[in-house]
């Protein structure tokens, strides 16, 4: 038994996955927000990597999904910094609270 | 105390740190230098789980790519704001109301997860770490990994597309 | 005859819905609708009281209203009590209904006017009749009814619609005391019929404690009902009525109901030392108290209607000292004298077109009839020899002593003598003397209204013989079937009695007869005496500032918690609600942080809902 | 008769005369408004058929129609008729008594609506629906179908009011809707509670599931103790809005001032009625065991109710708003019957319920013929009416003595039968109530006095007396009134059977 268990893990994953949830709803600057919601996806991966060592069926599935995720994570960066350049253009700022078109 | 649990006490305090960091300073590159620290701890358990691959790409990833693209997309956004300006939205009581959420949510998984033990480990993850990755994915995960790939590709053309500056005679919708 | 004494009071109730109908049409002919109705009834009463004489009690019911199990029944019983009640009822209301013709004539709503006699005289017989407490009270608010329209027929006078309104109101607060009672007894004995709660009196399925509950909550329905203190004060007022109606009404019947129904429930009273205390001592002190008012009023039927209160209290007095023969007695004998003396009232207002006493004056030569007529209900009432009030009057003083009630009796002595005092002092003032009135054309009423006054006088000498100790007792014998007690009274209660009332004559006649003795011998000699008296112990002003202030108080005070409290929590409801509207608008502010606050902030709602309630709240 | 369709025909008769109407021009007044009448007689003869035929021993159980209407799931687990709502009719004692109620009220009503000034058109069909829809909630044999009638009497009521109302008619409207909608939410609560717990709607099949251990078995979850105490709170809320009870009362004296009298007259006769209707049928019904618990602060309720009205009532300067407080108060006694928990009470309250829809029907009868003719209900403005107008007076007088609770006129013998009940269970709160006795007569008098009595205040106007056509339906319900106070047997004997059963319930 090691002396690094599970529920370690997934508390620390915890713990990042509400700062970064915290960032992604209070900071101003959408980079931020953004790399919030990167830090969130990296909380998750970090569950994902301890499950596949801890988990019920330990395995090499939970490492594949990790990698998946940041694929996915790196495409959703790369898109979503180009929406936040397109918005830039048109609205010259970055703080979110100053894009409101959802309103409309 | 084990070596592997000083470890991750040291990683994962980095880690917190890194993230804290980010929620308190000001400027918006020291917020996403303070996220690195973050990324590479993280790199650093992964190691501590078993998952080289993972770790490497990691670190690559995040702490390489993500990080530079996201510095670029500051610089190239106008950033110099007056001292004392807020970096953050919403009155006292939406963060204050937020924050309560967020913690009640903490608390409540918390209570899920903390005494969560499965009593099985993965012994075998680290002999061929790489070599186990690249099997899985390419005998059992073969359509996921082909679809990730179109997935990138369609993010690669739609960010391009996204970022390009409009064309002058585009006419105006 | 008794198995059709339903019918009796069927006739004026017939009366009252003809002449509503087609009265309006008939003008003063409606009134021989009603003397026709009313003399039918007073017939057939007379029928069923000759039947009852030799026969025994009768009674007859039908179900009128099952809850569950229990059924509520209606009917009605001759028994001796109720016969005789019939009679003088249906005598005095007929008597009053040919008097009315010539009273109420050139009234425009005389056919009205008839149509209410009809309706009280129905339910005066009705109460009469009745076998249980149910319909005895049901009949109680009806009397009430024809009382309080009757009283208000003046109804474009301001002080008749206050009076009605109070005559209503003050026996409605007794009303509730016989109300409770009578429903505490229900559920004790578990039926409203007389026998059976008797039963249960005597018994002992009724606790002690429960029989002079109940009994002294239904003296309070008879309280209200006879002007006894402390609700006495509508009977003055209601002399705002048509004089006729004050006769039948305020001094003959209604008023006597109070006394009808002690005497009715009589074993239950008797089965209540505390019980019978009450009703004696409330008795002695309103006839005391009311004599003492009507000492000074100058109302000439005020006068009238306290001593009319006195002289309930005086019933009530003989009831409470156990003599249920000496109340219903002088209830007969009063209800004789004391209409007598009503409708010979109402000849003179008539003919003077006042009632202030101190307007009139001389009026013995100008009216040869009602003075002498006038003169024999005042000897009836001051209980001088050989009239009817002596004998009743003889009886209550007798009961009263030999009850044991010392004080109470001294206290009745006294008001035999204010009794006599005021009255003279009202014949003289009203019949001797200077004229002092501006009427020119004073004449004497039309035969339709002295012909009732002279078989009122008759009866008011002769209905006393009935019961006498020197000729026999058949009244009591017969209430009693045969089981009255002849008490040896003392020699000295007749002579004390009479004398006290020649004394109050004597008095009287020296102040305002021969006016040797100044008027105000004694009010300049004691101050405010006279301003209690003549402001009747301020008893109306006490309760405007009590009760009336109170309750208006109490509604002020609840409308504005209504308006403001009530009102104001439904209006923060709705401010609340509107609020949490604008609040949830500003919310769609188009900002995605704050779209995703608001989803996250539920959604760790109901995460933790989930996780500390599994689910189900 | 032989009824299949009979107590469909009866609610739904009113449907014929919506659809002439739109036939008729909306200009035609005279045209409009004897077809409105005549629209309400079919559903009056109906019921009085019914009542007749009952009286002579015709058991209302084969009237019941039972038709399958929505079915929610079908799931393999559950048996054919759970979640199955099915559109079903059926009647007994005392909804007879309250549908004939209706009928005859809006009968009158209708008759009561020549004062209507515009748009009659609109006003008789909206009218008739409402009437379609009081019919049909004392019919309803589910709760749901209960619910769905309820609503459908909300929806032309706030137009009623809303549009042919007074001064300020919106407000009203509004107000009403909203109390009323707030009361329609938390019955919704409970009969979806109910629905998805025990998977039938239908009030016999409810009362089965909900006391029968047998049948407890089959309920799809558990109803805890604890659960049906909400319930019930919940449900005497939503009824006690409706009825309405003190803090809630609010709306109904707007509605009573500002509705056109007509309209008050079904309102104060039958809508206020449905409360008392909901509390008994479903309170006592379905909860016995939590209305016994409460018992003790329903009978305080209505004392509380009793008093509070009354007081209310002495300080108010209009006559409509006497009249409202009074019927504030006179809820109050429906509350105290059934606080009372025993026949006598329950009696007393249904009673009431009744004998309040004729007299307030009456009253306002009364205020729409004096309205017409005078333009104002204030109490000072009025006086000596008695001598322009002896016979509205003297009604007006009958109707102050039937609502004062004398004896010889229905009022009486509700007000008797409920305090009866509540004397025997509860003394000591019987005896503060009856202080509302004195009090009825005290604001009664003093408001109807000072309208009919006194010096004539009102020389200017030309009052006339009421007109043949009007006295009709007011001579009907002053005939009825007294005849119930006369010989209560006739209400009490179709009522006899449903009382016992709801005895049976609260377990003798």
């Amino acid at each position: 038994m090691s002396s690094v268990s599970l529920s370690v893990y997934l508390v620390l994953a915890l713990i990042l996955f509400c700062i970064g949830l915290y960032g992604a709803l209070t900071k101003r600057n959408t980079v931020i927000v953004l790399i919030c919601i990167e830090l969130m996806l990296n909380a998750v991966n970090i569950n994902l990597v301890a499950f596949a060592k801890y988990g019920a069926h330990p395995g090499i599935t939970g490492q594949i999904f990790a990698l998946f995720t940041i694929t996915v994570a790196a495409a959703e960066a790369a898109v979503g910094l180009a929406a936040l350049m397109a918005l830039y253009r048109n609205r010259k700022t970055v703080h979110i609270d100053e894009i409101d078109s959802l309103k409309h | 105390m084990s070596g592997e649990y000083l470890a991750f006490l040291a990683l994962a305090l980095v880690a917190i740190t890194g993230g804290v960091l980010m929620l308190n300073l000001t400027k918006v590159v020291h917020m996403v230098i303070a996220l690195v620290f973050t990324f590479i701890s993280i790199a650093g358990l992964y190691v501590l789980l078993s998952a080289e691959f993972v770790a490497v790409v990691q670190v690559l990833i995040y702490s390489g790519a993500v990080t530079i693209m996201m510095l670029f997309g500051i610089m190239l956004t106008r950033h110099q704001e007056e001292e004392g300006e807020k970096t953050t939205t919403g009155g006292f009581w939406r963060k204050a109301l937020t924050a309560i959420a967020v913690f009640a949510f903490g608390i409540a998984v918390y209570l899920g997860v903390y005494r969560l033990d499965f009593g099985e480990e993965g012994a075998r993850l680290h002999e061929n770490n790489t070599e186990q990755i690249g099997m899985a994915l390419y005998s059992h995960y073969t359509i996921p990994f082909e679809i990730a790939s179109v997935i990138l590709l369609v993010a690669l053309v739609g960010a391009i597309i996204l970022a390009k500056k409009d064309d002058e005679g585009a006419p105006k919708s | 005859m008794m198995e059709i004494a339903w019918i009796v009071p069927l006739f004026p109730l017939f009366s009252f819905f003809f002449l509503l109908a087609v009265g309006k049409k008939m003008k003063e002919t409606s009134a021989y609708v009603g003397i026709l109705m009313t003399l039918l009834s007073f017939l057939l009463s007379l029928a069923v009281l000759f039947d009852r004489l030799g026969g025994s009690t009768y009674k007859a019911e039908h179900v009128w209203l099952t809850i569950g199990s229990v059924k509520l029944t209606a009917g009605f019983a001759v028994t001796a009590l109720n016969a005789w009640m019939l009679v003088v009822v249906s005598l005095v209301s007929f008597l009053v209904h040919i008097y009315s013709k010539g009273y109420m004539h050139g009234d425009e709503r005389f056919s009205v006017f008839y149509a209410y006699l009809g309706l009280f005289t129905f339910a005066m017989l009705g109460l009469v009749l009745s076998p249980n407490l149910l319909q005895t009270y049901v009949f109680w608010e009806l009397v009430g009814l024809g009382s309080f329209l009757l009283i208000g027929f003046y109804f474009y006078k301001e002080e008749a619609k206050a009076a009605a309104k109070k005559a209503f109101i003050m026996t409605r607060i007794g009303d509730v005391g016989f109300f409770i009672g009578m429903i505490l007894l229900f559920w004790q004995v578990g039926s409203f019929a007389y026998d059976d709660i008797f039963r249960a009196a005597e018994d002992g399925t009724l606790s002690q404690t429960m029989v002079t509950l109940t009994a002294i909550l239904i003296f309070i329905g008879a309280v209200g009902k006879s002007g006894q203190f402390p609700l006495h004060t509508w009977l003055p007022d209601a002399m705002e009525g048509p004089t006729p109606v004050s006769a039948l009404i305020h001094a003959a019947t209604m008023v006597a109901a109070g006394v009808y129904l002690v005497a009715a429930l009589f074993p239950l009273y008797e089965a209540s030392e505390t019980a019978m205390l009450t009703v004696a001592v409330v008795g002695g002190f309103t006839a005391l108290f009311a004599a003492t008012i009507g000492l000074v009023q100058t109302d000439i039927k005020r006068v009238l209607a306290y001593s009319t209160v006195s002289q309930l209290g005086y019933m009530m007095l003989a009831l409470g000292s156990g003599s249920y023969v000496a109340g219903i007695f002088h209830l007969t004998t009063h209800a004789f004298f004391k209409a007598l003396l009503f409708l010979a009232a109402g000849s003179v207002i008539h003919a003077v077109h006042t009632q202030d006493i101190e307007k009139m004056g001389g009026l013995w030569r100008k009216m040869p009839l009602t003075g002498p007529l006038f003169l024999i209900g005042t000897l009836a009432i001051s209980g001088v020899p050989l009239f009817s009030g002596f004998f009743s009057k003889d009886e209550i003083l007798v009961a009263a002593w030999t009850h044991g009630h010392v004080a109470l009796f001294w206290i009745a002595v006294v008001t035999a003598f204010f009794t006599a005092f005021y009255m003279f002092r009202l014949f003289f003032l009203v019949f001797g003397g200077e004229k002092r009135h501006d009427e020119k054309d004073v004449h004497e009423a039309p035969a339709v209204m002295t012909l009732p006054m002279i078989v009122l006088a008759v009866l008011a000498v002769a209905a006393g013989y009935v019961h006498t100790p020197w000729f026999g007792t058949f009244l009591g014998d017969w209430l009693t079937d045969g089981a009255y007690a002849h008490e040896t009274a003392p020699g000295w209660i007749m002579a004390v009695a009479t004398a006290v009332s020649l004394l109050g004559i004597f008095l009287a006649w020296l102040m305002y007869g021969k006016r040797s003795l100044a008027r105000d011998w004694l009010s300049s000699r004691v101050p405010y005496t006279y301003s209690l008296l003549w402001n009747k112990y301020y008893i109306d002003e006490l309760y405007m500032r009590t009760v009336g202030y109170a309750a208006t108080a109490i509604s002020l005070l609840l409308s504005y918690i209504d308006r403001f409290v009530v009102e104001g929590i439904a209006r923060l409801i709705a401010a609340t609600v509107h609020t949490s509207a604008s609040l949830g608008s500003r919310m769609q502010n188009g900002q995605v942080q704050m779209y995703g606050a608001v989803t996250f902030v539920g959604l760790a709602l109901l995460v933790v809902i989930l996780a500390f309630t599994g689910g189900y709240l | 008769m032989n009824g299949t369709y009979f107590l469909s025909l009866l609610i739904f008769s009113p449907l014929l005369g919506m659809i002439l109407l739109a036939f008729v021009p909306k200009t035609q007044e005279r045209t409009v408004k004897l077809l409105g009448f005549l629209s309400t007689l079919p559903p009056l003869l109906l019921s009085l058929f019914a009542f007749w035929q009952y009286l002579r021993g015709y058991r209302l159980e084969h009237l019941a129609e039972k038709h399958d209407w929505v079915r929610f799931t079908d799931f393999p687990f559950l048996t054919e008729s759970t979640y199955l709502v099915r559109y079903e009719l059926n009647i007994d004692g005392f909804s007879l008594v309250m549908i004939v109620l209706t009928s005859l009220l809006t009968t009158l009503a209708a008759a009561a609506s020549i004062h209507i000034k515009k748009e009659w058109k609109g006003y008789f069909q909206l009218f008739l629906l409402l009437e379609i829809g009081m019919l049909g909630v004392f019919a309803a044999g589910n709760m749901i179908l209960f619910f769905i009638f309820l609503e459908m009497t909300l929806v032309p009521m706030f137009f009623l009011v809303g549009k042919w109302g007074g001064f300020d008619r919106e407000r009203a409207a509004y107000s009403y809707l909203l109390y009323n909608g707030l009361g329609s939410a938390i019955l919704l609560i409970v009969i979806l509670v109910l629905f998805a717990r025990t998977g039938t709607s239908n009030l016999e099949l409810l009362n089965e599931m909900l006391h029968n251990p047998v049948a407890q078995a089959q309920l799809i979850a558990p109803l805890s103790e604890e659960l049906r105490l909400w319930l019930f709170v919940a449900l005497f809320i939503a009824f006690g809005i409706k009825l309405p009870i003190v803090p809630f009362h609010r709306w109904m004296l707007r509605v009573h001032v500002e509705a056109p009298p007509s309209i008050v007259m079904l309102h104060a006769g039958v809508l206020l009625k449905i409360g008392a209707y909901g509390l008994i049928r479903f309170g006592i019904g379905l909860f016995p065991d939590q209305f016994r618990h409460f018992a003790f602060w329903i009978a305080v309720l209505g004392v509380i109710n009793l008093l509070y009205g009354a007081f209310l009532a002495f300080v108010q300067e209009e006559f409509k708003m006497v009249l409202a407080y009074s019927s504030v108060s006179h809820m109050g006694i429906i509350l105290i019957g059934l606080g009372a928990l025993n026949e006598a009470g329950i009696q007393g309250a249904i009673f009431q319920a009744v004998s309040h829809g004729l007299i307030a029907a009456f009253l306002f009868l009364l205020v729409s013929i004096l309205y017409e003719r005078t333009s104002t209900t204030t109490i000072d403005r009025l006086g000596g009416l008695a001598k322009v107008m002896p016979l509205t007076a003297g009604c007006l007088l009958a109707g102050a003595m039937a609502s004062l609770g004398l004896p010889g006129m229905s009022g009486f013998i509700s007000e008797f039968t409920a305090f009866l009940g509540l004397f025997q269970t509860k003394p000591v709160v019987a005896a503060i109530g009856t202080l509302g006795i004195i009090m009825t007569a005290v604001y009664m008098l003093r408001a109807v006095l000072n309208m009919t009595f006194g010096p004539s205040m009102r020389n200017d106007v030309q009052a006339l007396d009421m007109s043949t056509i009007e006295a009709i339906p007011v001579f009907i319900l002053l005939v009825l009134i007294v005849s119930v106070g006369v010989y209560p047997y006739m209400l009490a004997k179709p009522l006899q059977a449903a009382i016992e059963m709801m005895m049976n319930g609260l377990g003798g």
